[in-house]
């Protein structure tokens, strides 16, 4: 190597002090814009929540997060869940239905959306697409298609006598081939989409209504956190 | 012996139109000499002979007039008999500038061929006969001009077991060699002899294409009983008449890229070399003329002549007269055969054939050419009797990546026959390419 | 935690979400030296090594912070702890194969920071991988960014010898192709559901 | 090394060494948040945004930090202003947050930042820096706002969201793919280059 | 002599051609695309024949002006973008809006040929590049199908065709779906003779199989296409089809169905083709449409499309330059003759 030795060469202290006083100049803004921010943000969840839940649940005052344990079990959620559902309240405190996340592959990509159950109808009664990547104007037609959205005024998801799994596993099935209560009525030119949709329900439903049909009670009566109001 | 009829011949190819029917009957006949003849001293490959005669030197036709200068070199002699006007530097048909001997015949010279010493086949051992090939300043005549003496010893370690005699001449209009088995059948045989004793070779076989069925019967009939030497029909096919061609064919061996016929065992002669050998050897002569077709639209009296050394295109027009407005000439058949831009150009020993084209035969045989974007029709992939890729080759042409032409893609192995242009519905001209992109990869290496 | 199933990952982040047809990760690189095929091929192999490195490292960091509760740190630790562990195993490398050094040495440097090895650092984050979920998903990705390099490269040699008017060459024509490529692996949409 | 500041500092980073169309980088964010133009301008900015920080703090520590350990330090600080833009982003608008996705934690792997903070920012006064960055900031957010507005208008029938054409225009839905990013790039650069090439014809005339 | 004194042509060997040319070639595919687009007429009816004359003027409009903002000599006497304009009208649905027809000849010769250097550089297809962007950027349009042999199919447009320009089209009510369609997502086989005779919906000129493969086989003969392709493509797609039938029958379409159905006869026969596009060895060939065959049985079978030609094609396009570089002739004399 030629590097001509015009620079002295740098003293191990100098390269700890730099590397040491960046670092704390960093942690300390990185810190603080965090604990300034940090409020903002929840409420902007929340509030992107509710707006969800609104759509979907509309009888519901708030909602609190729960999530189904390793045991089957219904439990509150702890913070940052991955997959959390979420129960709704009226201002008296009854449980008027939940908000559950589900996630599975689509056309393209991931789908995460958020749909609805309602205790007293042991049914599915609406869904919200949070995430996406579906082909515009194609999948993305699940969010429009009126017939499509009609399987959803009550998507049968009652359980079976064991009270642990699904009496029908929920599906989609050709456009026009809807007969039973626990079918969707899938979109032709969407075909994937809607079916990924189809079993994305399955799935999480099989899931979570045999936790929430066992456990949900229990929460019944639970009134707002500060924060969730 | 009777004739092998085979079908194998070499894979790939083209079947250009053979246009040989309007000069194959016609029996050779002797060409007059040019008032001056012009015979330059570098009518082979390899080093040029030096010159033992001197301006104003009276010479006999038969003469040596250059000595072979080392081991790649041949004799030249002199086509006839008359006077050294001048020795200097003359247009040769590649183009070039070569040191030639000028000869004015005299007009009442009996034209007597001068016998040198003979060399007696029963009698010479093999490096005599070698030596004797030299000195009768023998080359390939299908056109290489490859010293043939050169050829004939096997290289260390190695053997030959089969001669070939290629009669094949698979070069559109060219008929010498087709004439020369006709007429010279004896002398092929006695050639053939000499040529199995220089090479040790146990036996030879003779190749010639489907097209010259009379030539077959002629030499079948006269084959002698003691000669082991058989005729094998080939197939028409260009270019079968390439050696690694009618080696492939004949044998089914292929000689390794950019490696000899030794390599495979093989030696190969063509069948007018080989006729020459059997009849100058026995009297010590050397060539002082050779069989050439003079043909194509352009030309009026068409035919195959004994030509004398020297003679110039010019003359050699101008006797067999000319039709048409002439347009273009060259040297050989038109597949292979180099274009003369000067009619002054001496014929030499390479030269088999001078072909003429009229204008209006030229836009007939080439159409209108604009010249296309490669398609990739991959016709010259499979014309190409090498294998190689000239669709390939003529994109990095374009792009002047001539070593990677030549280290990637085998360049240097072609022989430039012509069938990928041939085919070419692009008229993209690759040979032309090809021959460029050798020169320059040859210029690199000598740089390097 | 996502539970789709490993064949399913791998095709979806090799061929449908292609980090670089679809996500556009890594293309400084893939322009850089999709030029000619023999850098491609090396270039691909560095990539997915230094991917599933990454992938690992991520993995690991993720466990910590949650451990610790502190997201807020994310980005600049997976950028050290990535940059620093590609240094690192450079070094071992050399040390241990020389023979694979040679072969993607020259091109650890260049792609410690870059976009695609992060993009999967933090997209597996995102879609809550397990650990063998994240190293198949790293993998695919890794496959994916060699294929669309290799594929690339074909196309440019092919454009390296072509009569490309002046205007469009290099960069241009570059994305032109990646374009069509991006069009052409449309067609894997939907596999792998 | 320390004259003042001149206006090209600010000058060349629109268009003689714009980012993108002419020196090629930051092409990940460029093409990946460009589907409309309200996310290449969020997009833009938050890049800027760091740039400019980056390069302030990178000049203002540049005696400070020892040569060898450069490159750490320069991550360093851009890693923590991109986490910065990250968290604040999310606290403007969850929705821009969501349709920016990862894209905004990779602005930290952007070579453009890097490569500024490096060849000028370690070398120059804050001043010349703030300017070197600003132009820089701005011809990027300038290239990812056209490229922005070509996607989003074929794409979306919209522009920064707000709908254009009455109902019945067929949106081109290639424009939001990937593929239409890489098409709508080129077609920019296309542009560029024919200007350049005008531009290069002119000048010796002249 | 004055005749030989007038200068002479010098010329490089050889002096003689077969006379083949390369307009002569593309005239000739387009003689064998026509009866294709006769049938598609008179299958689609007026739409269709507005589909491919719309698709070749632009097509052709598009390189003509191109050559002259280039100030390069006009290429469109040599035919292939006439063959080009042809080959991408036959792969449109036939009540496909006119501009749309127009945008995507525009974007095939601009971006899949001009783009690329024009005759014998385009890496890929330019009528699929056409094809492929107008699938990405109108799939609701290219998805759509009109039925064949309609009553009134001489007379009547559909709505869709006259379309205003960057307007959403209206469709009439009357559509179907195409064979490939119907398999995939109603399990529903068109029988053998449909497909062969072209009675099925689809792409103006994807459903006679008959005519396609009449077209190509005087291409063969004439020498002017290499039958490796094709019998390649259409083989593995054979093979493996009877391959998934055996391992799961009832799940997967029968072989003859395959081959038939879609753009598959259109596409191995005059796309895969391409010469420009494709490898150049005969064993490229082979390999390049066992490539193409394996891809359109993967996204057919297991992908979100029914039809996989296009971007089979398309994807092996991007191959064929490995391939060649993989697969070169074996040169003479490299591996050591007999002895």
């Amino acid at each position: 190597m030629t590097t001509p030795v015009q620079q002295p060469v740098t003293s191990v202290w100098s390269m700890y002090r730099a590397i040491v006083g960046i670092g704390a100049l960093c942690a300390l803004l990185i810190v603080s814009v965090f604990k300034a921010t940090e409020g903002r943000i929840a409420d902007n969840r929340a509030r992107f929540l509710a707006s969800a839940v609104a759509e979907i649940l509309p009888e519901a005052q708030w909602t609190l997060a729960v999530a189904v344990d390793a045991s089957g079990a219904l439990v509150e959620a702890s913070e940052g869940a991955a997959l959390p559902g979420y129960l709704g309240f009226d201002a008296d405190g009854n449980i008027v239905g939940a908000v559950i996340t589900g996630i599975g592959m689509g056309y393209a990509d991931n789908i995460r959306l958020l749909y609805a159950y309602s205790f007293e109808l042991d049914a599915i009664t609406g869904f919200k697409i949070l995430e996406s990547k579906e082909t515009p104007g194609l999948g993305d037609r699940v969010e429009v298609e009126p017939h499509f959205l009609a399987s959803f005024d009550r998507l049968d998801a009652s359980l079976s006598p064991g009270g642990d799994a699904l009496a029908n596993a929920i599906v989609t099935v050709k456009q026009g081939e809807k007969v039973a209560p626990w079918q969707i009525d899938g979109i032709t030119g969407a075909t994937i989409t809607s079916e990924a949709i189809g079993r994305i329900l399955d799935v999480s439903a099989s899931v979570w209504v045999p936790a929430l049909e066992r456990d949900a009670a229990a929460f019944a009566g639970r009134q707002p956190h500060e924060e969730e109001q | 012996m009777t004739a092998v009829l085979t079908r194998s011949t070499f894979r790939h190819g083209v079947h250009p139109p053979e246009q040989k029917d309007e000069t194959s009957h016609l029996a050779i006949r002797r060409f007059p000499f040019a008032p001056v003849l012009v015979v330059p001293l570098n009518q082979h490959l390899g080093k040029p002979a030096v010159s033992t005669v001197r301006e104003g030197e009276e010479v006999v036709r038969g003469q040596t007039i250059g000595k072979p200068d080392g081991f790649m070199s041949v004799a030249m002699h002199a086509p006839a008999s008359g006077l050294v006007r001048r020795i200097t530097l003359a247009p040769s048909a590649g183009g070039s500038m070569v040191e030639s001997v000028f000869i004015e015949p005299h007009p009442a010279a009996s034209q007597e061929v001068d016998d040198g010493e003979p060399c007696d086949v029963e009698t010479a051992s093999s490096e005599e006969i070698v030596a004797a090939i030299q000195q009768a300043g023998i080359v390939g005549l299908g056109g290489a001009a490859f010293p043939t003496h050169v050829k004939l010893r096997p290289p260390e370690g190695k053997e030959f077991d089969t001669l070939l005699i290629n009669g094949v001449e698979c070069e559109p209009y060219l008929t010498t060699d087709h004439r020369v088995m006709l007429e010279q059948t004896a002398d092929i045989f006695m050639g053939v002899r000499y040529l199995l004793k220089a090479t040790g070779a146990p036996k030879a076989i003779i190749a010639v294409e489907a097209n010259k069925r009379d030539a077959v019967q002629k030499l079948e009939r006269a084959l002698p009983e003691d000669l082991p030497l058989e005729v094998a029909v080939c197939p028409v096919k260009y270019p079968q008449g390439a050696e690694k061609m009618v080696i492939k064919a004949l044998l089914g061996r292929e000689v390794p890229s950019g490696g000899l016929p030794a390599d495979v065992g093989t030696i190969c002669i063509n069948v007018a070399t080989t006729a020459e050998i059997g009849r100058l050897l026995p009297h010590g002569r050397g060539i002082q003329e050779r069989v050439i077709t003079i043909g194509g639209p352009a030309i009026r009296h068409k035919g195959n002549y004994r030509i004398p050394i020297g003679t110039t295109v010019r003359f050699a027009l101008e006797t067999t007269g000319v039709t048409g407005d002439l347009s273009r000439v060259f040297l050989g058949g038109p597949m292979m055969g180099p274009a003369v831009s000067n009619l002054d150009v001496p014929i030499t020993k390479g030269t088999s054939g001078i072909t003429a084209f009229t204008t209006n035969e030229i836009s007939k045989a080439t159409g209108h050419r604009e010249i296309y974007p490669c398609i990739r029709c991959a016709r010259c992939v499979e014309a190409c009797p090498l294998y190689l890729n000239p669709s390939h080759l003529g994109l990095l042409a374009k792009n002047e990546q001539y070593p990677e032409m030549a280290e990637d893609f085998n360049l240097m192995d072609c022989f430039e026959c012509g069938a990928c242009s041939y085919v070419c519905p692009s008229h993209i001209p690759l040979v032309q390419y090809f021959r460029l992109a050798k020169k320059m990869v040859r210029k690199l290496e000598a740089t390097a | 935690m996502n539970d789709a199933a490993h064949w399913s990952i791998f095709v979806e982040a090799a061929l449908i979400n292609n980090f670089v047809l679809a996500y556009f990760l890594g293309i400084c690189p893939f322009f850089g030296v999709s030029a000619k095929l023999e850098t491609a091929l090396r270039m691909g192999g560095a990539v997915s090594f230094v991917m599933l490195v990454a992938s690992v490292c991520a993995f690991s960091i993720n466990l910590l912070l949650d451990a610790v509760a502190a997201p807020y740190l994310r980005i600049i630790s997976y950028i050290l702890v990535i940059a620093s562990t590609v240094q690192l195993v450079e070094m071992l490398m050399r040390k241990l194969s020389p023979a694979t050094f040679r072969a993607l040495g020259i091109y650890l440097p260049l792609i410690t920071t870059n976009c695609a090895i992060f993009g999967l650092a933090l997209f597996q984050t995102n879609r809550e991988y397990d650990f063998t979920r994240s190293v198949v998903y790293a993998l695919g990705a890794g496959a994916g960014f060699a294929l669309a390099l290799v594929l690339m490269a074909g196309v440019r040699e092919k454009l390296d010898l072509a009569n490309v008017p002046q205007l469009v060459k290099g960069t241009a024509a570059a994305l032109v192709v990646a374009g069509i490529l991006s069009m052409s692996f449309m067609g894997f949409a939907g596999l792998g559901r | 090394m320390n004259q003042p500041p001149t206006t090209d500092e600010f000058v060349k980073g629109l268009w003689r060494d714009n980012p993108v169309f002419v020196q090629v980088l930051g092409m990940c964010p460029a093409l990946a948040v460009s589907n409309t133009a309200i996310n290449a301008l969020a997009m833009g900015l938050a890049t800027s945004f760091v740039l400019l920080m980056s390069g302030i703090s990178v000049s203002l520590l540049r005696r400070f930090i020892p040569r060898e350990a450069r490159i750490v330090c320069y991550i360093c600080i851009i890693a923590s202003f991109v986490t910065v833009v990250d968290y604040a982003i999310a606290a403007i608008s969850l929705e821009l947050y969501r349709s920016l996705g990862a894209f905004i934690a990779l602005i930290v792997v952007n070579c453009l930042i890097l490569g500024r903070a490096e060849a000028f920012a370690s070398k120059n006064t804050v001043g010349r820096s703030v300017l070197d960055a600003l132009g820089m900031g701005v011809g990027f957010t300038v290239a990812l706002l056209s490229i922005g507005i070509v996607r989003e208008i074929l794409g979306s029938n919209s522009l920064f969201g707000i709908a254009l054409f009455p109902d019945g225009f067929q949106t081109w839905t290639v424009m939001v793919l990937p593929s239409g990013g890489f098409f709508a790039m080129a077609l920019w650069l296309l542009v560029v280059n024919r200007i350049k090439e005008r531009q290069a014809l002119k000048e010796p005339a002249q | 002599m004055s005749r030989m004194s007038r200068y002479l042509e010098i010329g490089s060997s050889p002096h003689v051609t077969s006379g083949a040319s390369v307009d002569v070639i593309m005239r000739n595919v387009v003689y064998a695309l026509l009866p294709v687009c006769a049938f598609a007429i008179y299958s689609f009816g007026a739409a269709a024949a507005l589909v491919l004359v719309t698709a070749t003027l632009s097509c052709v409009a598009t390189e003509q002006v191109l050559c002259r903002l280039l100030s390069r000599p006009s290429t469109v006497g040599d035919w292939s973008v006439t063959i080009t304009g042809i080959l991408y009208g036959l792969t449109l649905p036939p009540d496909l809006p006119l501009w749309m027809v127009a945008v995507g000849g525009v974007f095939a010769v601009a971006v899949g040929k001009f783009l690329f250097g024009g005759l014998g550089s385009n890496a890929f297809n330019p009528a699929l590049v056409g094809r492929a962007f107008l699938q990405a950027a109108f799939p609701q349009a290219m998805t759509h199908w009109a039925a064949p042999l309609g009553d009134a199919r001489f007379m009547d447009l559909p709505q869709s065709t006259l379309a205003l320009p960057f307007v959403e089209p209206g469709y009439d009510a009357v559509t179907t779906a195409t064979p490939l369609a119907l398999m995939k997502f109603e399990g529903i086989q068109a029988a053998n003779q449909e497909l062969m005779y072209g009675l099925t919906a689809g792409s103006t000129g994807e459903t006679c199989a008959v005519l396609i493969a009449l077209g190509g086989l005087y291409l063969v003969a004439r020498n002017m296409m290499n039958w490796r392709t094709p019998i390649s493509i259409l083989t593995t797609v054979a093979i493996l089809t009877l391959l998934m039938n055996w391992l799961e029958p009832g799940d997967y379409p029968r072989p003859a169905f395959m081959l038939f159905s879609g753009g598959l006869m259109l596409g191995a026969v005059y796309m895969a083709t391409d010469m420009v596009a494709s490898p150049i060895t005969n064993a490229g060939c082979w390999l390049y449409g066992a490539l193409i065959g394996l891809l359109v049985v993967v996204i057919r079978f297991w992908g979100g499309m029914p039809e996989g030609v296009m971007y089979a094609i398309l994807l092996a396009n991007a191959v064929s330059p490995h391939i060649d570089r993989l697969i070169q002739p074996r040169v003479f004399g490299t591996r050591g003759g007999k002895t």
